[in-house]
């Protein structure tokens, strides 16, 4: 028997897996998929509690979270392309101009 | 158990079957067709007129060497002429080829499943289709199919839009995203929605050519400019796959053009009972003859229609097609709206 | 009658045409033609106005004309009630003083306006203009003098004729000594017009009024002041210290002889004829005011005669041309006021007119002799002129004659009345007024005998090459005319012991007198003075012809010493003046009066300002400059303040922000990890509070 | 039982390829199994019953996002290695050690939810499938939130071709 237990420890090491995946890699483009995990992970959560509770509403929210992936993967991967286009590079250690 | 597993892998095989040897044949037809037209004879060695060619073709394909280039991405090389292969292949599983007949006493349906959301499985695995192409490109490391796998990567991409929102004008009408429910109810509509919908039909016509890369939009295989587009560096089995891959796209999308606007397996005026005698064929038979048809009229396109320049194609996509769909689709709204008041009334 | 206005108007026109317009625009003969026309105008209109007045009925003898009322009715009171409505009207009076006054301006100024065409030639173009533009405000203002019929309105011409005198002395601006006689002159009147003005405050209080007639009425009505000092007496003695800054009297006579720095022809009219006279008539305009106060009367006679004297021996010994003749001027004014003072109005204002008449010839004469040589005044340097300048010699000489007293030039009986008055009067003031006629007779011709006679000196010798000719017809003809009138203006007052009916006297009669129904022509002499008169008439012919015999033979006598001593001898000035050499150096420095002044006058003042000063700069100064000393120290203190406590609590903010974002900074590396990183921990820390606390 | 196979197939497949985005050496594996991973989520919420949002998943995210990432990695990929560059202060492994305690805590959180509130009521809603309620939940309910993510999109797509178009 399938719980929403499952489900949530899946969706919590999906998570994790994207935290990782934001603290140690350096090429931004990485750093952005594992973004993509977490809202994945999220999502998962959504839909299985929709699932668990019967209502269809955590699905509507993981639409809103995709919609919301869609904008955030476009304006973002923008951004990177133009900071490429100057910089030549898309290390995230690289980008360290805005401190102090 | 026989209903739930033996029957749909028996329809998986028959429909897997039946596919790639209608890509064959589809190949040599289109040899044919435009030798034709040309005044040519087109294939004439390999059995009478030819009729062996695919086969003969198949063999060689498969005994070739396979080359992988020397800095290609290995694995990517391989993976992607199964990426483009794969989507192809399982959109086939909700095409309706028949409604539910009798076989051996035992009711069976004409299509392998009718998912409610059958519309959207099938442009999201269409959707998915575009990965072969760019990997492809990217696997090779090479110039060439590079720069061919980014047009055709942006042309799939930015005639997917144009498709999209035609298909949701149609789901309008139909009011369901089942193709089955789709075929069901322009029975009930009594008509084709090549009527209801023409302006969608000509869309759909018009992106599906370029969805899959034909001309008058196979800028991704203009020989003259890319040598071989993107599969320039593949050889062998794997350029087979593309190959396939590529006429099976052309007869999924003749599929789901048939499917929405041409009736899909209902005979000419189902309701009429006058014209019952047409019966006799079956239905799957009339699928096949419409889809034919519409398979014909790709190629006849082809040997007739010369090659659009690459920003030409994108502007015809970007502020023609996409801005008339979305006016057919607020169009269609509309009337909708009106006549759902209309039948509101009246009941 | 209507025109009477017209009189003071016509220069005043002249002025403004002049001034606004003229010193733009007017050429030299334009301004001249403006001036000249003007004064023409108002001597026609003089002479209309004099021909009506000898036409009036017996018993009337003014003329009066109220212009416009200048002062409404304003009630006055003092502690001890009301003191008199003061209203001022702006009233002219035509009696038969300010008659001869009338002739006297108007006549002698136009003949002077066409002399000054003439003699003002050289100047520039405006400045011919402005010359005539103040020329004309001065008759207009010494015409409102003669005019007005009450004190106020007499006062604005006094102030006006002062104002006039000071531009005009100051005329050539550019030098200092003339603009520093114009300030002398002005300053030194200011004195004189002070006690004038007193008086007229003193007049309202007592009478209540300022019209002249009203007052000498209700002076008339007083009590004469014989033994005890009283209001009138008062009254009397402001307004004859008045005079005295006005007429150039002892104390306050300094100012003329250095005013002769102005143009010969402003010297002519204003310091000669016309504006020195004004405290002359003033004093007989209030005759009976003065009648009524003996002490004052006396004492005018010997300020007169005292003045006369002082002037007269001065004028021996001074080597300017003009110099000489302005202490003649004070001189012979001494005379007047000596007649004034004796009783003698009558002859006093009698000598006033031939008086103009000679003095303004003598001035004009030497002006001829400046105008040939080129602005030279200095006599030593003159001599022999007298065939070069035949005319000015001649009409000169007129005048000389005339002011020696000579007979029957006008001099001759004008002086002798004044003489034959003060012999009945006070012999000591007749011995005096004799001496001075003696040194009068003197001076004169040793100017004479200077500047005509003897061999060429000085700027004479040297004008061998541009030799020196007769002045124009613009500068001879008034010369003339002023030579005939020097003739003829003793025969209106040919006394009676010679044959004359004196008609001078009787013509002027009414304005010395307090009532209108006048004294019988018989009684001769001022009635109204009630007990001065006691020579009386009758028994004084041979006496009066006794009396002219010896004042012709003073004059004879200082002719001939003159004649002996500057043309027989010409050395023999040089020696007496060694031999007195004390007396000599006295009357060279005009007794020290000057430095008298300068010593106490002057320097008083200035060290008064200089002790005022130093005051200012001390305590004054010192106290401001204190409050601002604590000011600043008070800002030095605020702004300690502002430095130390309120700076370094902002900057102590400032600092601990400083450092303490110095430390924070660390924090952010610009890695994009490590933030996330903190957020992370964050999360964490939230969850397990969560899981903790649940 | 197919569930429960079902879910541990694809649970392990999530988690594996996953694993593999955060590590491959080559960023385009990285999408490739990034894309593989979305596929087995989708076909998650299949088995959830989820399936207009797992069509969605397919579309958007492996359709869409995906097919963007991809372009992204070959138009910034061509030259020196991304990751020659190591900040000393990045405190990666801190990182991790951080991402650990958080699986651990959320794990813990988990398993308090076994004994989560009841089931609420299904809403009352006039249509029958998964689609549909979707579709009638977000024209209703969530019409306003639906229509601030289309401007949202809007606002993104215009700020994705300004940032990216070299000259306007």
């Amino acid at each position: 028997m399938i719980t929403e237990t499952h489900y949530l420890v899946l969706s919590a090491a999906l998570f994790a897996i994207g935290v990782v995946g934001v603290m140690v890699r350096r090429n931004i483009v990485v750093v952005f998929m594992s973004i993509e995990l977490m809202l994945n992970a999220v999502n998962i959560n959504l839909v299985a509690y929709s699932h668990h509770l019967q209502h269809t509403v955590g699905q509507v929210f993981a639409v809103f979270v995709i919609a919301v992936a869609a904008a955030e993967a476009a304006v973002g991967l923008a951004i990177l392309l133009a900071f490429y286009r100057n910089r030549e590079t898309v290390n995230i250690d690289d980008m360290n101009l805005m401190k102090w | 158990m026989v209903d739930a597993v033996v029957i749909p892998l028996l329809k998986i095989v028959i429909v897997l079957v039946a596919t790639l040897t209608a890509v064959s044949y589809m190949v040599l037809l289109e040899r044919k067709v435009i030798a034709w037209t040309q005044a040519r004879l087109g294939p004439m060695r390999v059995g009478p007129h030819g009729i062996l060619q695919p086969i003969a073709d198949a063999l060689k394909l498969m005994i070739k060497e396979d080359i992988t280039p020397a800095r290609a991405d290995r694995w990517v090389f391989t993976l992607a002429p199964i990426l483009a292969m794969v989507p192809a292949l399982i959109v086939y599983a909700v095409i309706p080829f028949g409604p539910a007949v009798e076989v051996f006493g035992r009711p069976v349906t004409l299509y392998i499943t009718d998912i409610n959301v059958g519309l959207l499985y099938v442009v999201s695995v269409t959707s998915v289709g575009v990965y072969g192409i760019i990997l492809a490109g990217y696997a090779s490391n090479s110039k060439y199919p590079m720069l061919a796998s980014l047009r055709a990567s942006a042309q799939l991409i930015s005639y997917e839009v144009a498709v999209t929102l035609t298909l949701v004008s149609v789901v309008l009408v139909a009011g369901t995203l089942s193709l089955v429910g789709i075929v069901e109810a322009q029975r009930e509509a009594h008509v084709w929605y090549l009527f209801a919908q023409p302006v969608a039909f000509a869309l759909i016509v018009i992106g599906g050519l370029a969805e899959t890369n034909r001309a008058p939009f196979d800028m991704p295989e203009a020989e003259q400019e890319l040598t071989g587009g993107f599969h320039t560096e593949y050889s062998g089995m794997r350029f087979a796959l593309f190959f396939l891959a590529e006429y099976a796209n052309m007869i999924v999308v003749s599929s789901v053009a048939t499917t929405l606007f041409l009736g899909g397996y209902l005979r000419p005026f189902p309701n009429v009972a006058a014209f019952g005698v047409l019966d006799i064929v079956p239905s799957w038979m009339w699928f096949l003859l419409k889809s034919f048809a519409f398979l014909y009229f790709f190629i006849w396109i082809r040997a007739t229609l010369p090659r659009y320049r690459y920003d030409q194609l994108m502007r015809l996509g970007w502020k023609v097609l996409i801005p008339i769909a979305i006016a057919n689709l607020v169009v269609t709204a509309i009337v909708r709206v009106l006549l759902v008041a209309r039948v509101g009334a009246d009941g | 009658m209507d025109s009477l206005w017209l009189i003071p108007l016509l220069p005043a026109l002249g002025a403004a045409v002049n001034g606004l317009v003229g010193i733009r625009l007017f050429a030299k003969r334009t301004a001249g033609a403006v001036a000249v026309a003007a004064m023409a105008a108002a001597f026609g209109l003089s002479v209309l106005a004099f021909v009506r007045l000898l036409q009036l009925p017996a018993g009337v003898h003014e003329i009066n004309q109220v212009l416009v009322d200048w002062l409404p009715a304003m009630p006055l009171a003092t502690h001890d009630g009301p003191s008199g409505i003061l209203a001022v009207p702006w009233g002219f009076r035509l009696d038969p003083l300010s008659a001869v006054m009338l002739l006297v301006v108007t006549g002698i100024g136009t003949i002077i306006h066409v002399y000054s065409t003439a003699y003002m030639a050289h100047e520039p173009r405006g400045g011919v203009a402005r010359f005539f533009c103040y020329l004309n405000l001065f008759c207009f203002f010494m015409l409102t003098l003669v005019l007005g019929n009450n004190f106020l309105v007499m006062f604005v011409g006094w102030e006006g004729v002062g104002l006039c005198s000071y531009l005009l002395i100051g005329y050539w601006y550019g030098k200092t000594p003339a603009s520093d006689a114009g300030r002398k002159a002005f300053v030194t009147n200011r004195i004189g017009d002070w006690a004038f003005l007193l008086g007229v405050f003193l007049i309202f209080f007592t009478f209540g009024t300022l019209d002249f007639r009203a007052v000498q009425e209700a002076a008339a009505a007083m009590p004469v002041e014989a033994a005890g000092w009283g209001v009138l007496s008062t009254i009397a003695l402001l307004l004859f210290v008045g005079a005295t800054g006005k007429s150039a009297q002892i104390p306050l006579f300094v100012w003329l002889p250095d005013a002769m720095e102005g143009p010969t022809p402003v010297s002519a009219l204003i310091h000669a004829a016309t504006m020195v006279t004004a405290g002359v008539y003033m004093v007989g305009r209030n005759a009976v005011l003065f009648s009524q106060a003996p002490m004052v009367m006396d004492t005018v006679a010997v300020v007169g005669v005292l003045t006369a004297l002082m002037a007269a021996t001065i004028a021996l010994v001074q080597t300017d041309i003009k110099r000489v003749l302005a202490y003649s001027t004070v001189s012979q004014l001494g005379y007047m006021f000596a007649a004034m003072g004796v009783g003698a109005f009558a002859a006093g204002t009698f000598h006033l007119l031939t008086h103009a008449f000679f003095k303004a010839l003598l001035f004009l004469g030497s002006g001829s002799v400046i105008h040939a040589l080129a602005g030279e005044q200095d006599m030593r340097r003159m001599g022999g002129l007298r065939r070069r300048l035949p005319i000015t010699y001649a009409t000169m000489l007129v005048g000389t004659l005339a002011i020696a007293g000579v007979p029957p030039l006008s001099g001759f009986f004008s002086k002798d009345e004044i003489l034959f008055r003060a012999f009945l009067e006070n012999r000591i003031v007749w011995a005096l007024a004799a001496l001075t006629a003696l040194l009068t007779a003197f001076y004169m011709f040793r100017l004479m005998a200077m500047t005509f006679f003897g061999g060429g000196r000085g700027a004479t010798a040297d004008a061998g090459s541009g030799r020196p000719g007769e002045s124009p017809a613009a500068m001879t003809g008034p010369l003339i005319a002023l030579a005939a009138g020097a003739v003829l203006a003793g025969f209106i007052g040919i006394p009676g012991a010679l044959g004359g009916g004196n008609a001078i006297e009787h013509f002027l009669e009414p304005s010395f007198s307090a009532s209108l129904p006048v004294v019988p022509p018989a009684a001769a002499g001022p009635d109204a003075s009630a007990g001065h008169a006691a020579g009386g008439a009758p028994a004084s012919d041979g006496l009066a012809l006794g009396l002219m015999l010896f004042s012709v033979a003073v004059a004879g006598l200082g002719i001939a010493g003159a004649y002996r001593v500057y043309v027989q001898r010409p050395g023999l000035a040089a020696v007496l003046a060694e031999r007195f050499a004390a007396p000599h150096r006295l009357l060279t420095h005009q007794y020290y009066v000057d430095a008298l002044y300068d010593a106490t006058v002057v320097n008083g003042t200035r060290a008064t300002g200089r002790a005022l000063a130093a005051v200012d700069r001390r305590v004054v100064d010192g106290t401001v400059a204190g409050a601002s000393r604590l000011t600043v120290l008070g800002a030095w203190v605020a702004s300690l303040t502002d430095r130390t406590l309120v700076d370094g609590l902002v900057n102590l903010l400032g600092w601990v922000s400083q450092e303490g974002s110095f430390g924070f900074r660390r924090l952010q590396t610009g890695l994009v990890q490590n933030y996330a990183l903190l957020m992370l921990v964050g999360i964490v820390l939230f969850v397990g509070v969560y899981l903790v606390v649940r | 039982m197919g569930e429960v196979v079902g879910f541990y197939v694809l649970a392990t497949l999530i988690l594996v390829f996953a694993g593999l985005v955060i590590t491959a050496r080559n960023t385009t594996h990285s999408v490739l199994f990034l894309m593989m991973d979305f596929l087995s989520v989708a076909a998650l919420y299949v088995l959830l019953g989820a399936e207009f949002v797992a069509v969605i998943q397919i579309l958007v995210y492996a359709g869409g996002i995906v097919v963007l990432y991809l372009f992204v990695v070959m138009l910034v990929n061509l030259k020196r290695p991304p990751e020659s560059y190591r900040d000393p202060r990045r405190q990666g492994k801190l990182g991790v050690v951080l991402a650990a305690a958080v699986l651990v805590e959320m794990v813990a959180v988990a398993g308090y939810s076994r004994v989560a509130p009841a089931p609420v009521a299904a809403a009352v809603s006039p249509v029958v499938g998964n689609t549909e309620e979707v579709g009638w939940l977000l024209y209703t309910q969530y019409l306003i939130p639906f229509e601030l993510a289309s401007m949202l999109l809007l606002v993104a797509m215009v700020g994705a071709i300004l940032l990216s178009k070299r000259e306007l």
